[in-house]
């Protein structure tokens, strides 16, 4: 394992402190326990939209605290939630006076930390709604499974929710919104390599020398079937076709296009899975009406790509495009 | 604890290898972390007088350092038999009413049952069997049940398709290997055996 | 090698394609021959400002084609430089009567191929000048060398070249601030893993379990020597020290410090580089003034990182923080 | 040339082996590239009258598609060439004067000289071995002396240390590899021997 890291227990710390150092302009740092929150705070009355999760996703979330998305973001661990003591203080240190909503993704531990967390803010007198993300349609919503995870649809519901509260929306409003981009974002994704998670040592499962893993969620977890790689067509034709056998678009529908890197892979790639994804979209009959094409919601270094459609209206279209100030995403 | 600590820390990569195959590699270091810091807990609290006070420590900080999914379930375990013990020593009865509230709080938060591979599969039978025990043993009898029964309960975890946790989304592959947290609770039961072995001489 | 490609020869004009559907708001993509220019094209009696090289860095050169930065982008094949005519048709294109600056990496490649396009331009009656970045200082430069290679500087020198046009600078001013903005620039990079050109199909080179090599260019070339891994705080401070071996730092000089990840390194360790360089960097007595962290000048799937530092005065500081709007760099 | 592009095709992948050893890896590729559509420009092209009409083809073809540093060192050689030639055939002197023109080329946009490993070491012996050859031989006999001597050229840099082109960054570590472009200029001429001695049966 090769890694830009000193001590692989403090790694997240570390790299806190030098994302508060860079963008000291957009963002506070709080050690102790490890939050984000807004350089300034979220302006008074406003409902503050906060979200967390383990590390290793960078830029999400911290990278998306800044005007127009998140007033505070809770790193936990590598792929590890973060724990409700932590978000607990970012909870308080983001709340404005017009309550808080909790942009929770769907695993097991992220729901029942965030769930303590909001109980305790209860007991603190903080008000807090939370929107489950759940957009990965690799996995199926069923009794047996712990329910679809949240993936890189997360970036939607923080984008859709931090505009609805920077125009003034109340917390009941900016939580039916989240709600609403939360029911209509579906992602797939795929891993080409796996990924380290520092303190492991080694990779987080094993492919061979020309195998990719279909249906990886973002903790490096397998996924759910291996093929053998057969260029971006072929792959991506698996991603959009599994979306849009979950998503219901109808002629002509409405769509954001969102193409994100896993964290190893170059911009080159994504732009060629890109084409080739908006080809199937409009083939379709969807009308690509805005896109989004980075390494947003990652897996540390992994090489791999995932697919994320949303069906917009005129309402989410316009909160997707209000303006946006942070480290990461900026119009 | 101290005997957990250390049982925990040597059963880490065994753990995170469970886990990076069915989940996503981090229950080793969750708990190592966790139980590191309760130690550490431990040794600035000087004595505290009751098991419950003891207890109740070690699930705040398990509560405020593990993070994942088995902090709060951890957590929530030893808090809710923190609240059933208020001496400082232990008999038959109290242990198993312990490991009982222990149990129910982890289902309260995790809501999974018997069989659906998680931790649960190990507490469960650990429960009755300190059930069982407490009629006709010591305090050690009951201790040494309830962690053979987790011992079997998470092997038996084994051929299970998961259908709580992490490993639910893996659905048939998750068969064939063993719950990181049915072993790390088997691996928390065997040090309680150890440490009150040495405490018996 | 897994990439997300199809036919490794098309990959530069698939890629291609694809990045100028997901922006059409901010750039226009041409094909046969390949170059980028702003949608809308450059504004009327400005001086367009044209930059280009070989693929496999993006987001340079095309991610900062838009307002405020780039006027045309030249991509060649991967880490191949672009044609003579290429270059040509992009300079044409650009050309708002004000002339065009080329801005070029010092490669014999890069500097052949747009030494003959500017023959062609004047031969066509369009003015052009041409500034060379070689901010490397892994390389001598020196009788003994082609010279120091142009490197992640290049978007220091970009970023202030646009600004200046934006501002209505002459073709004069605007090359002598390009001048400026290239000899104030210093970069030193490392690799911790090879990368793979798609139509070679093996890494560029071989590292082994725990080397990195230190002083890599940007092509997949291998760098001055290798080390051991070892750390965060031991490569940064080997980057680091070669830079403030070769420029002149003055007790309290401004700064701009730019560490930027090489393609398939994970936000999270750039940052954690980024802080350990910022301490050295204000241990040695300097300032850092502005701070850019990001995967912006790559060696396609590499992981690595390098450091840019740029010593700064006021006009380079507004230049810098002048407004900007491309796909890949917006403030 | 339809030669010339076969055996780069052919030799494409050594082309590139050594490109990736001292550079980057890419001048296998940029060399067939470029002749792939020389042979292309030539099909559509029917027959030229001169040499030297087939010779600008070639490089303004070798311009336009190659690109590195490559494209306009080959371009420009045979851009020179080409205006030497406006003949159907050539003989012996005439053939001096081309290669003579190409090298000048050459040297004229790369700056180079014998020994800094670059192509030049392979056009230089060449160009020589060809004025010499010319007093006494035909029109093939001059070809093989200079492919021998391009060969002997190429072969000669592998020790040296470049300071021309990419392969100068690596210093002293770029000894011990045959320099790509001197080796596809090797190619080219061996070619050039191959196709006259097919048409001299
Ligand atoms: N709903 C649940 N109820 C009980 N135990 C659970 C539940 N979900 C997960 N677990 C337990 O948690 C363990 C995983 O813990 P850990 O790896 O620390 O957290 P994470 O899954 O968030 O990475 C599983 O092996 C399982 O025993
Ligand atoms: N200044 C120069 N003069 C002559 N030949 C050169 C010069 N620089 C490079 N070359 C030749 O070009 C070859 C490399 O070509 P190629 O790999 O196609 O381009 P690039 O180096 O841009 O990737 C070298 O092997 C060398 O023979
Ligand atoms: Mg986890
Ligand atoms: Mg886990
Ligand atoms: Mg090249
Ligand atoms: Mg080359």
């Amino acid at each position: 394992m090769k890694k830009l890291l000193d001590d692989p227990s403090q790694a997240v710390t570390d790299s806190l402190r030098g994302f508060g150092l860079a963008h000291a302009d957009q963002v506070s740092v709080h050690h102790e326990p490890n939050y984000v929150v807004r350089a300034g705070g979220t302006p008074p009355g406003q409902v503050a939209v906060v979200s967390g999760g383990g590390s290793g996703h960078e830029p999400l979330h911290a990278g998306f605290v800044g005007a127009g998305m998140l007033d505070a973001a809770v790193p936990g661990e590598v792929f590890t939630s973060p724990t409700p003591d932590q978000v607990l203080a970012a909870v308080q240190a983001a709340d404005a006076g017009a309550g808080v909503l909790l942009i929770v993704k769907n695993y097991t531990g992220d729901v029942l930390n965030f769930e303590t967390a909001a109980e305790l803010a209860e007991a603190e007198d903080v008000e807090t709604t939370s929107v489950l993300v759940n957009d990965d349609v690799a996995v199926e919503d069923s009794l047996y499974t712990a329910g679809r995870r949240g993936v890189a649809g997360t970036l939607f519901v923080e984008k859709v929710a931090g505009a609805a509260a920077a125009r003034g929306d109340s917390l009941a409003q900016v939580t039916a919104l989240a709600e609403r981009a939360a029911s209509a974002v579906r992602s797939m994704g795929v891993a080409l390599t796996a990924c380290t998670v520092p303190h492991v040592g080694k990779p987080s499962f094993d492919l061979g020398e020309d195998e990719v893993e279909i249906g990886i969620g973002i903790h490096g977890e397998p996924g759910r079937h291996r093929v053998t790689a057969s260029g971006a067509s072929d792959i991506t034709r698996r991603l959009v076709d599994s979306v849009l056998d979950d998503i219901e678009l109808a002629e002509g529908a409405r769509v954001l296009l969102f193409v994100n890197g896993m964290g190893g892979t170059p911009a080159s790639e994504l732009y060629v899975v890109y084409g080739i994804a908006r080809q199937m979209l409009v083939d379709h009959g969807a009308q690509v009406e805005r896109s989004l094409v980075g390494s947003y919601v990652t897996s540390l270094e992994m090489q791999g790509v995932s697919v994320t459609v949303a069906v917009l209206d005129d309402e989410l279209i316009e909160l997707w495009d209000a303006p946006v100030r942070t480290p990461a995403l900026t119009w | 604890m101290r005997q957990a600590a250390s049982d925990l820390k040597a059963g880490r990569d065994e753990l995170t290898e469970l886990d990076r195959r069915i989940g996503d590699g981090d229950h080793g270091s969750n708990m190592d972390r966790g139980f590191t810091a309760v130690v550490a807990k431990l040794d600035d609290a000087g004595s505290p007088e009751t098991v419950g006070q003891v207890l109740k420590l070690v699930a705040t900080t398990l509560m405020s350092t593990v993070g994942g999914a088995s902090g709060p379930l951890y957590g929530t375990a030893f808090l809710r038999a923190s609240k059933v013990v208020d001496r400082a020593t232990v008999d038959p009865a109290c242990l198993v009413s312990l490991a009982e509230a222990a149990t129910e709080g982890i289902v309260a938060r995790g809501r999974a049952h018997v069989g659906e591979k998680t931790m649960i599969d190990a507490w469960q039978p650990a429960v009755e069997a300190a059930e069982q025990a407490a009629g006709s043993g010591d305090v050690l009898d009951v201790l040494r049940a309830a962690a053979e029964a987790a011992e079997a309960g998470a092997v038996a975890t084994i051929p299970l398709v998961a259908t709580k946790g992490r490993a639910s989304y893996l659905g048939e592959r998750s068969a064939g290997t063993e719950d990181p947290g049915a072993r790390s609770t088997a691996m928390l039961l065997a040090a309680a055996v150890t440490a009150a072995e040495e405490v018996a001489g």
